[in-house]
């Protein structure tokens, strides 16, 4: 018998707590105001919350699944739409990640954002909880409809949050930019659950599912609806070409680009191919598409990430890159593989961006450059960053290794060769990259900012307090917690593979793991030894350096599709509103002013023209006489 | 003769009394036309009368005439009062209302 | 003789003003007024203690009958009268004190002929009432014989008006000749037999009648009379006389004409359509309210025409509520126009600048009228016009309906023009604007019967509709 | 209470408040907001009551009162509440009892507009209830009429310049100023109810003359000729007032000019009052008209929501930004009738209310603003939100709703209408839909941007501005709560709406 | 019987002469004169007609009165504005279009009415017939008449009074 706590109660609890902290701190404005209790109460109950996504997770064995639904939207008979939970492996593991990374970012951010006027930090715990709330339910969600809110909502959070700090333009923009790209990518997923709806009847999962198994979804128009959905999750999960948000949105604090934009919200479009991987798999083209698009991702965001001199911008396109990773993996076929590095990710990037955020917080800058020698000052930060960077350069025993691996046998296995060669470059450069970061920020020469320290001038955290050092215990704590994680999947992963759906090939471990030593190498040979220029190897590759540093202009194509909306296209429109047809009805009403103006004129006060009235007017009833009947 | 003419006679005259009331400028003249119109429905009358062998008609006639100078009594009182007050007989000059 | 009583009153009344003014009437300018309102006042009392005679039953050989429209419109013409008489009161020219008797004899003879052509049933009868009718209005019109503009006017009515008489009774004739009667109830037989020449005579009477009307295009006199004559006289012209130049039509046109009524509908229409537009859009850039006002009421005449043009017993009782509420709202609103000038001693839109601030129950009284006109709710004119379109939408002339109703908006621009004055703009003088006793308590007649037939328009239905079936 | 005649009293208290504050609040002007909030309170918290007490299963019109007015017409005061104009009625409730203390500081004359306000609010309440076509019109009449005024003299004038080809015409109407504004919007909404009039009487006489009740034309069986012009008639008519493309344009100048409560009230009900109408008197009476029409209103809908957005997008006065996202919203109403299936026709009525809350609360928001910077050029001011957060998360939340997010009352309606429309005849109407969302989303977050985020402004007019204040937080605080109960839990609405929207679709034939 | 048509064609052409040229000529005066023929050009078309009475009223009352007055008010106005009354004419054409085609569409009415082509054979005294039916039926609009004559002279007597 079910117990009384069974994984879908424990879910709905691990949900609701985040919504009951949302709501005491939307509407119990002391508390919200009072600042760090605000943030208090935030993370107590995130706590609770990170409790019952574990006990769900324990209580769920592959096979079970546990399901509470509600009504929400009433009909005629049956209900268009229902929430609810669904609990079952793929849900509370998610929530489980969810549930970690949000508690730890929540307890990080009270030593990140310690100088926050207590208003401000009042507000971020309750967008904090709105956020943990609103992914929860997506991760849980039993269907499209629930999905598609929690969808839109960690958009929302993503938004807010972005323009945390609401009065630097930068974070302005970039706030609204990431909202308008991942929209258009919604207006792809909200097409796609209505024609979806339509084409099967229902919005719920298990239906779907159980139709997809027996066969009874017509396949002609699928392939439509499938790539709606998955436009969907090209702008989610920052996918080519709606990826340019991502790298904006570090305006926001670190510690809500290590959850939202590293950890979960962006790996909501993963989730959702994972979810619905069988109906994908009815539409092979879609998931044609969606592998190369994936792998071309990766690439393109590793090669981006190469000249990039913000620390977190190089971690946000990195996260694209591993975004685009699973995107491949889904594509090949196996979206179990894509969806057990979306977990690993979700831990060791988070780790990174927490590490950055100390590295950030302790020397005020986000620029590499203007760092260097940090791994003296703080040893722990360095530590733990390193945990992480090993982690995503995919060496053994860490985190990021085994997943990787999987992934590229996946595409190997299930894909054309080309993806592959593109995600193999990509690992390459990742390693680079990264490392890249390592040598350039922790070794070297101490940088101006790293010497003269100072609690993020850049990012407004309030007076310097003498050189970079490590971070407090407050946000210490989490990024070990995390790092231990991080080892401790890549070392239970190399004891105990997972099972997969396919057969891992031998040589691709020799392959990643070189690939992944070489970037390294290159790394260390470029950065450390100095043994080759970093000038001459940009020159090397010239146009492609040159393209990378303009972001392959492609924000600058958005940018200009922005402007022909603005001006090109509703300027015109507001005109010819104002002018053509308010104009035309100001024509008609003028014509009537006027009408009556020319017809006073028949009145011309002489006797006789009135008798010509009179004459006219018998000629007029002698006419209207004879109209017929 | 038939009654047709006589008709035919009224509408003839109506018609130019009209155009006297059209195109007179003075107001006596425009007054003549009136007349002109007014006797033309007397003749109407009375070829009605006689031809339909009613007496009705007749009398009718007797009324419009009555009628008709009490009319032109009113007129020409008028004319009087504004040639008084405007030192003007031309119809065409009174037009200090109009629009 | 009960059937001529109030006509005999009527005459009674004129003679007692003649012989009170020749004894003493420039010593009491105020008594002469007070006879004939008092007089008035009790006519139109016993008007309401009357019943009609039995059907069938007619004085002078059927001549004169006394049936239920003529008693209404008997009702109407002596109230009509007397907020008139009540009104004038209030005039201030020197004219009007001194030649009382000759203002207030015209009026009277005037009304006689009135109550006299609302029982003619007889051609002859029928012209010479029309005549009486007539005839005083001319006078009255130039009474400030002083004045250009009024002796102007009058000249231009009484030349109009005497084209328009010669056009009628050229009508009659044919008319006459061809019914070989004068007895009006001759004439739906030869209607039915289809005579051109009785078609004509017709035609020829409408024009005529047109003129009284002030359908388009006879009304144009209409605006210049209005402007130049004195304001109580006119809010009395712009009812009364159309109240009877329309039974004139009841009786000639419908009263018993059976299918043959379907030949007027064409003409009707159509003079209901032009007079609409071309009222409405003259008065738009109208500057003098009384003007305006005068336009507006051609307009009115167009809707009224519309419930003529459905030639049905409700197309017809639709039109004798739209009399009573016309009444009431245009009298009330050049009432108004009155104690404006009175006041402030223009007729000008911007005499009005502010009014809601300076005297709010004048303000609101003309508000009141202006949304009558205009057709709002729960004043009388929305029930007059909605009952003359569905009277028409019920013969299926929708066409008119929405015509009419599409220009009801070109007539509430108008009037919210004046509303605008009233309450949008600031008012340039301060102080409230002294409103003469007579003046007021007719203005506030006005209003109450503007609001009471607004709000309980059922009763008043209810009678209009069945005096109107007796025509049919 | 089920005796007491609750809708008469929801539909004249506001006109009961308004006679008592002309003739006992003469110069006290708390007594005059006093007796204002009093009278709308009474009508918010029964509306709340017949909104709870309504029988749902039982469904159909209930709270019947019947009074005969004109017997030998047929007229009679006859009205009811189903489903969906219940939900009408309690929006009317909300916004005017939120308006009244939206417009707590209007000072000059204030004993005067908020008797008119009250009078409108009794038109509208009217229209709502009434279930005989004659009374429903008496009341249209009342709800457009002491606009004018209230426009005309407690509004504000903008600036248009006249260009284009026809400029003269813009000189010589006057474009821009209040009385413009004003005198455009008055004759706009006569001019579509002389449409509606024809309507009407037309259903009138073609029912055998004896009865304007809108039960009894219900059991009528109309010529599909007539139902086809008359169906017309009412579009034209109904539509003016919900602001239907290209007779749209009174709408962004009336709801410019027009003082903050009447904004509200304007954009909050009575467009919604069109969309009724057409949904009520047009889909509900005129089944043969409704299909043979209902292409066109579908594509005007959609043009509507696009144009309508794009306009917005190109406004840079913060009014005039709100006054086009209502003629795109209300693009959404009209799509959802259009679709004639159960969601599409639940979406629309849902979208009346939620469109109806958040315009409403836009518009007391931008008054707010206004009355506090003085400035609606939305390119002047910036950063706000710092001076005002109150308003600013107001804004941002009404902005939310706008643009169709989740967990606010306008996804709900957005998304409801959108299935509507996939499953309509031209299916092809969803894309419009969702694109307009997808536009909205871009203009009202580049204000939200631009006003209320970004460094301080520097102008000096616009330091130390005060947020909301007292009586303006309630209204906020009423507006806001609306619109997230509804999101959250649409339920409490489509429940009753759909008992009223399905017999209309089984009377079109196109449900069982 | 035969002299009846040469009659009414004399008469005609009197008439329509003399119309014209009332409304034709230039002296005013001489307007009025070819009135008064006119009038009694009518007056012999009611002999023609049988209507010794209405011919003898139409002389008296009409040609004798109405011309009368008119030539009176004349020199009074004359008088008043100190010079000789000119008579001149607007609009001749436009005129001329309206009043044919008034008299076009009469016409045309009257054309297709089929008319009496004969008239009845007397039966008795016309004039005493009048008489008889104006102080028997038709008195009540004889009492009207009578009143209207009363209205009017207090109403010409206002009107042409000099003073006040």
């Amino acid at each position: 018998m079910t117990p009384v706590l069974d994984a879908g109660a424990l879910a709905l609890l691990a949900l609701l707590l985040p919504a009951a902290a949302f709501v005491l701190l939307a509407v119990a404005a002391p508390v919200r105001r009072a600042g760090r209790v605000a943030g208090y109460v935030s993370i107590l109950f995130a706590l609770g919350a990170l409790g019952a996504a574990l006990g769900a997770w324990r209580a769920t064995g592959p096979a079970d699944l546990s399901l509470r639904l509600w009504e929400w939207l009433p009909a005629d008979g049956w209900p268009v739409a229902m929430v609810g939970v669904l609990a079952d492996a793929d849900s509370t593991v998610m929530l489980v990640l969810v549930a970690l990374v949000s508690f730890l970012v929540q307890v990080y951010s009270l030593g990140y954002l310690a100088d926050e006027p207590p208003g401000g930090l009042g507000r971020y715990y309750t967008y904090q909880s709105l956020f943990a709330f609103s992914m929860m339910g997506l991760v849980l969600a039993p269907n499209f409809v629930q999905l598609f809110m929690c969808w839109e909502l960690v958009g929302l959070c993503s938004y807010l949050l972005i323009g945390y700090w609401y009065q630097r333009p930068e974070a302005a923009r970039a706030a609204v930019k990431a909202f308008w790209t991942t929209k258009a990518g919604d207006v792809g997923l909200l097409i796609g659950i209505v024609l979806l709806w339509r084409h099967t009847g229902t919005f719920d999962f298990l239906e779907l599912l159980q139709m997809a198994d027996g066969g009874e979804i017509v396949r002609d128009g699928l392939g439509v609806i499938t790539f709606c959905l998955y436009l969907g999750a090209v702008g989610k999960s920052a996918q080519f070409p709606l990826h340019v948000w991502l790298p904006d949105a570090m305006e926001g604090p670190t510690p809500v680009s290590a959850l939202i934009h590293a950890a979960t919200m962006v790996t909501a479009g993963v989730y959702l191919l994972v979810r619905t991987a069988w109906l994908f798999s009815l539409t092979p083209d879609v998931l044609a598409l969606v592998g190369w698009v994936g792998a071309f991702t990766a690439l393109l965001a590793a090669v981006l990430a190469c000249v990039q001199s913000d620390i977190k911008r190089v971690l946000a396109y990195s996260t694209v890159s591993q975004l685009g990773y699973m995107m491949a993996a889904i594509g090949a076929g196996f979206a179990a593989v894509g969806f057990l590095h979306l977990l690993t990710h979700g831990i060791f990037k988070a780790l990174l961006f927490l590490g950055a955020g100390a590295v950030i917080h302790a020397v005020g800058t986000n620029d590499i450059f203007a760092m260097g020698g940090l791994a003296r000052r703080m040893p722990q930060t360095f530590i733990v960053f390193l945990v992480g960077t090993l982690s995503l350069a995919g060496i053994p025993l860490f985190a990021g290794f085994f997943s990787k691996e999987a992934i590229l046998g996946a595409v190997w296995v299930g894909g054309p060769l080309l993806p592959f060669v593109m995600l193999v470059a990509a690992a390459f450069l990742t390693a680079f990259y990264m490392f890249r970061v390592v040598f350039v920020a922790f070794f070297g020469a101490p940088g101006a900012a790293a010497a003269v320290g100072g609690h993020g001038t850049g990012a407004g955290h309030g007076p310097g307090a003498g050189p970079a050092h490590d971070a407090p215990a407050v946000m210490g704590g989490p990024l070990w917690v995390l790092a231990l994680a991080a080892l401790a999947i890549g070392i239970g992963f190399a004891v105990a593979h997972p099972a997969l759906e396919f057969e891992l090939l031998g040589w691709i471990t020799p392959l990643a793991v070189a690939v992944a030593v070489g970037g390294i190498a290159l790394a260390w040979l470029t950065y450390q030894r100095r043994a080759i220029d970093a000038e001459a190897l940009a020159r090397a590759f010239g146009p492609v350096h040159r393209a990378a540093l303009a972001r392959f202009w492609l924000d600058d194509l958005f940018i200009a599709f922005y402007r022909l909306l603005v001006l090109a296209v509703s300027r015109p429109v507001g005109w010819i509103d104002r002018y053509i047809v308010d104009g035309i009805l100001n024509v008609l009403s003028a014509w009537t002013l006027s009408a009556g103006d020319h017809l006073r004129r028949i009145q011309s006060g002489q006797a006789q023209d009135y008798v010509y009235g009179v004459a006219l007017g018998i000629l007029l009833l002698l006419v209207w006489s004879q109209w017929p009947r | 003769m038939p009654l047709q003419a006589y008709l035919i006679l009224a509408a003839v005259l109506f018609a130019i009394g009209l155009f006297g009331v059209f195109t007179r400028r003075n107001t006596v003249g425009i007054l003549l036309g009136i007349e002109l119109m007014l006797n033309a429905v007397n003749i109407n009358l009375v070829a009605f009368a006689r031809f339909n062998g009613d007496a009705a008609g007749f009398i009718f006639t007797v009324f419009t005439i009555c009628i008709t100078v009490a009319e032109v009594a009113v007129g020409l009182a008028l004319v009087i009062l504004i040639f008084r007050i405007r030192r003007t007989a031309t119809a065409d000059h009174l037009d200090l209302l109009r629009g | 003789m009960s059937a001529l009583g109030l006509e005999l009153g009527v005459a009674a009344l004129f003679v007692v003003v003649l012989v009170g003014g020749l004894l003493r009437g420039r010593n009491a300018p105020h008594a002469i007024g007070g006879i004939a309102i008092a007089g008035l006042t009790v006519l139109l009392g016993a008007a309401f203690l009357m019943s009609p005679a039995p059907a069938g039953e007619g004085a002078f050989g059927g001549m004169f009958v006394q049936d239920d429209l003529a008693l209404f419109a008997k009702r109407l013409f002596l109230a009509a009268t007397l907020i008139g008489v009540l009104a004038s009161l209030a005039l201030r020219q020197a004219a009007f004190s001194r030649r009382a008797v000759e203002y207030h004899l015209a009026l009277l003879g005037s009304l006689l002929g009135m109550l006299v052509l609302a029982s003619a049933r007889d051609l002859i009868l029928l012209f010479v009432a029309f005549e009486l009718m007539s005839i005083p209005l001319y006078f009255l019109t130039g009474f400030l014989k002083r004045e250009p503009e009024a002796v102007e006017a009058a000249l231009k009515f009484f030349l109009v008006g005497t084209v328009s008489s010669a056009v009628l009774v050229y009508g009659l004739s044919f008319v006459y000749g061809i019914a070989r009667t004068t007895d009006m109830s001759a004439i739906p037989g030869a209607l039915a037999e289809g005579h051109p020449v009785m078609l004509l005579g017709m035609i020829l009477t409408l024009a005529g009648l047109g003129f009284k009307i002030a359908a388009f295009p006879f009304h144009m006199w209409v605006p210049d009379a209005y402007e130049a004559a004195s304001t109580p006289f006119v809010a009395w012209l712009s009812v009364a006389p159309k109240a009877a130049g329309f039974l004139v039509i009841f009786r000639l046109y419908l009263e018993g004409v059976g299918d043959a009524v379907l030949l007027w509908v064409p003409m009707m229409a159509g003079l209901a359509v032009v007079t609409i537009v071309a009222g409405n859009l003259m008065a738009i850039p109208q500057q003098n309210v009384k003007r305006m006002l005068a336009y507006s009421g051609v307009a009115h005449i167009g809707y009224m025409l519309v419930g003529l043009a459905a030639v049905s017993a409700a197309g017809v009782g639709m039109m004798l509520f739209y009399l009573v509420a016309y009444l009431f709202g245009n009298m009330g609103a050049f009432l108004v126009v009155e104690a404006v000038a009175q006041a402030e001693g223009s007729e000008h839109m911007s005499a009005y600048r502010g009014l809601a601030q300076r005297s709010p129950l004048l303000a609101l009284a003309m508000l009141l009228f202006l949304l009558s006109l205009g057709g709002i709710p729960f004043v009388a004119g929305f029930w007059a016009k909605l009952y003359v379109f569905l009277a028409a939408a019920e013969q299926g002339l929708y066409w008119l309906v929405l015509v009419g109703a599409l220009l009801t908006v070109v007539a509430l621009f108008y009037y919210l023009l004046v509303a605008k004055r009233m309450y949008i703009d600031a008012p340039v003088r301060p102080g409230p604007i002294a409103v003469a006793r007579p003046l007021g308590l007719s203005i506030l007649i006005c209003t109450l019967g503007v609001v009471v037939m607004g709000v309980w328009p059922g009763p008043w239905v209810d009678a209009v509709l069945r005096i109107a079936a007796t025509l049919f | 209470m089920r005796g007491l005649p609750v809708l008469s009293i929801i539909t004249w208290a506001p006109f009961m408040g308004a006679v008592l504050i002309m003739f006992c609040a003469r110069h006290r002007p708390l007594l005059v907001r006093g007796l204002a909030v009093a009278s709308t309170g009474i009508s918010l918290v029964l509306s709340l009551w017949i909104y709870v007490a309504y029988d749902r299963d039982l469904a159909g019109f209930q709270f019947y009162e019947e009074l005969a007015l004109v017997p030998r017409l047929g007229i009679s005061y006859q009205i009811g509440v189903d489903g969906m104009s219940l939900l009408m009625v309690l929006l009317t409730g909300i916004i005017i009892f939120a308006g009244s203390f939206a417009s707590w500081t209007v000072k000059e004359r204030s004993q005067e507009f908020y008797a008119l306000l009250l009078v409108l609010v009794t038109g509208v309440f009217g229209v709502f209830v009434s279930l005989d076509l004659f009374v429903f019109f008496l009341f249209y009449e009342i709800a457009v009429l002491p606009m004018y005024l209230l426009i005309g003299i407690w509004g504000s004038s903008g600036e248009v310049r006249p260009q284009g080809l026809f400029g003269w015409a813009f000189r010589r109407t006057g474009v821009g100023s209040k009385e413009y504004a004003a005198m455009k919007l008055t004759l706009y909404l006569l001019f579509g109810s002389a449409f509606i009039l024809v309507g009407i009487l037309a259903l009138y006489v073609a029912n055998g003359s004896t009865s304007f009740s809108f039960l009894d034309m219900e059991l009528a069986e109309f010529d599909p000729r007539l139902q086809s012009w008359v169906f017309l008639a009412f579009y034209i008519g109904f539509g003016i007032l919900a602001g239907i493309w290209p007779l749209h344009t009174w709408s962004p100048d009336g709801h410019a000019s027009a003082p903050t409560a009447v904004s509200m009230l304007h954009a909050g009900v009575l467009m919604k009052l069109g969309a009724y109408g057409v949904v009520r008197l047009g889909l509900g009476l005129l089944d043969e008209g409704t299909h043979q029409w209902v292409w066109l209103v579908g594509t005007i809908a959609c043009i509507n929501i696009v144009y309508g957005a794009l306009s917005a997008m190109a406004q840079t006065d913060l009014k005039y930004v709100i006054a086009y996202s209502s003629v795109s919203h209300m693009g959404v109403v009209m799509l959802g009738a259009a679709t004639l299936t159960e969601n599409g026709l639940n979406g629309s009525v849902f979208q009346m209310f939620a469109h109806g809350i958040m315009t409403g609360l836009f518009f007391a928001l931008v008054g707010l603003v206004y009355e506090k910077a003085h400035s609606r050029e939305i390119f002047k001011m910036s950063g706000f939100g710092a001076m005002m957060p109150g308003i600013a998360t107001a804004f941002t939340i009404g902005s939310l709703s706008s643009l169709g997010l989740p967990a606010t009352a306008g996804f709900v309606a957005e998304f409801l209408t959108f299935l509507g429309a996939w499953q309509s005849v031209h299916s092809w109407w969803l894309f419009p839909g969702v694109l307009g969302a997808f536009l909205t989303s871009i203009y009202v977050l580049r204000v939200a941007k631009q006003i209320f985020w970004g460094p301080p402004s520097l102008d000096p007019h616009f330091q130390a501005l005060p947020d909301a204040r007292g009586p303006e937080w309630v209204a906020l605080i009423i507006l806001v709560f609306t619109l997230v109960l509804f999101g959250v839990a649409p339920g409490i609405a489509i429940g009753p709406v759909d008992t009223a929207t399905v017999p209309i679709l089984i009377r079109l034939g196109v449900a069982q | 019987m035969s002299l009846e048509p040469l009659a009414f064609g004399g008469l005609s052409v009197v008439l329509v002469g003399s119309a014209l040229a009332v409304v034709l000529v230039k002296n005013l005066f001489h307007a009025v004169l070819f009135l008064a023929l006119a009038l009694t050009g009518t007056a012999g078309v009611f002999l023609l007609l049988d209507a010794e009475f209405l011919a003898a009223v139409q002389l008296l009352l009409y040609a004798g009165g109405v011309v009368t007055i008119v030539v009176f008010a004349i020199v009074v106005t004359e008088r008043l504005v100190g010079d000789r009354l000119g008579q001149t004419s607007r609009f001749i054409g436009s005129g001329m279009a309206v009043a044919g085609a008034v008299l076009v569409g009469l016409l045309l009415f009257i054309r297709q009415e089929p008319l009496a082509e004969v008239r009845p054979p007397l039966d008795g005294d016309v004039t005493r017939a009048i008489g008889d039916a104006l102080l028997t039926r038709y008195v009540l609009p004889f009492e009207v008449l009578a009143l209207l004559f009363l209205v009017t002279l207090l109403g010409a007597l206002y009107f042409a009074r000099p003073e006040d």
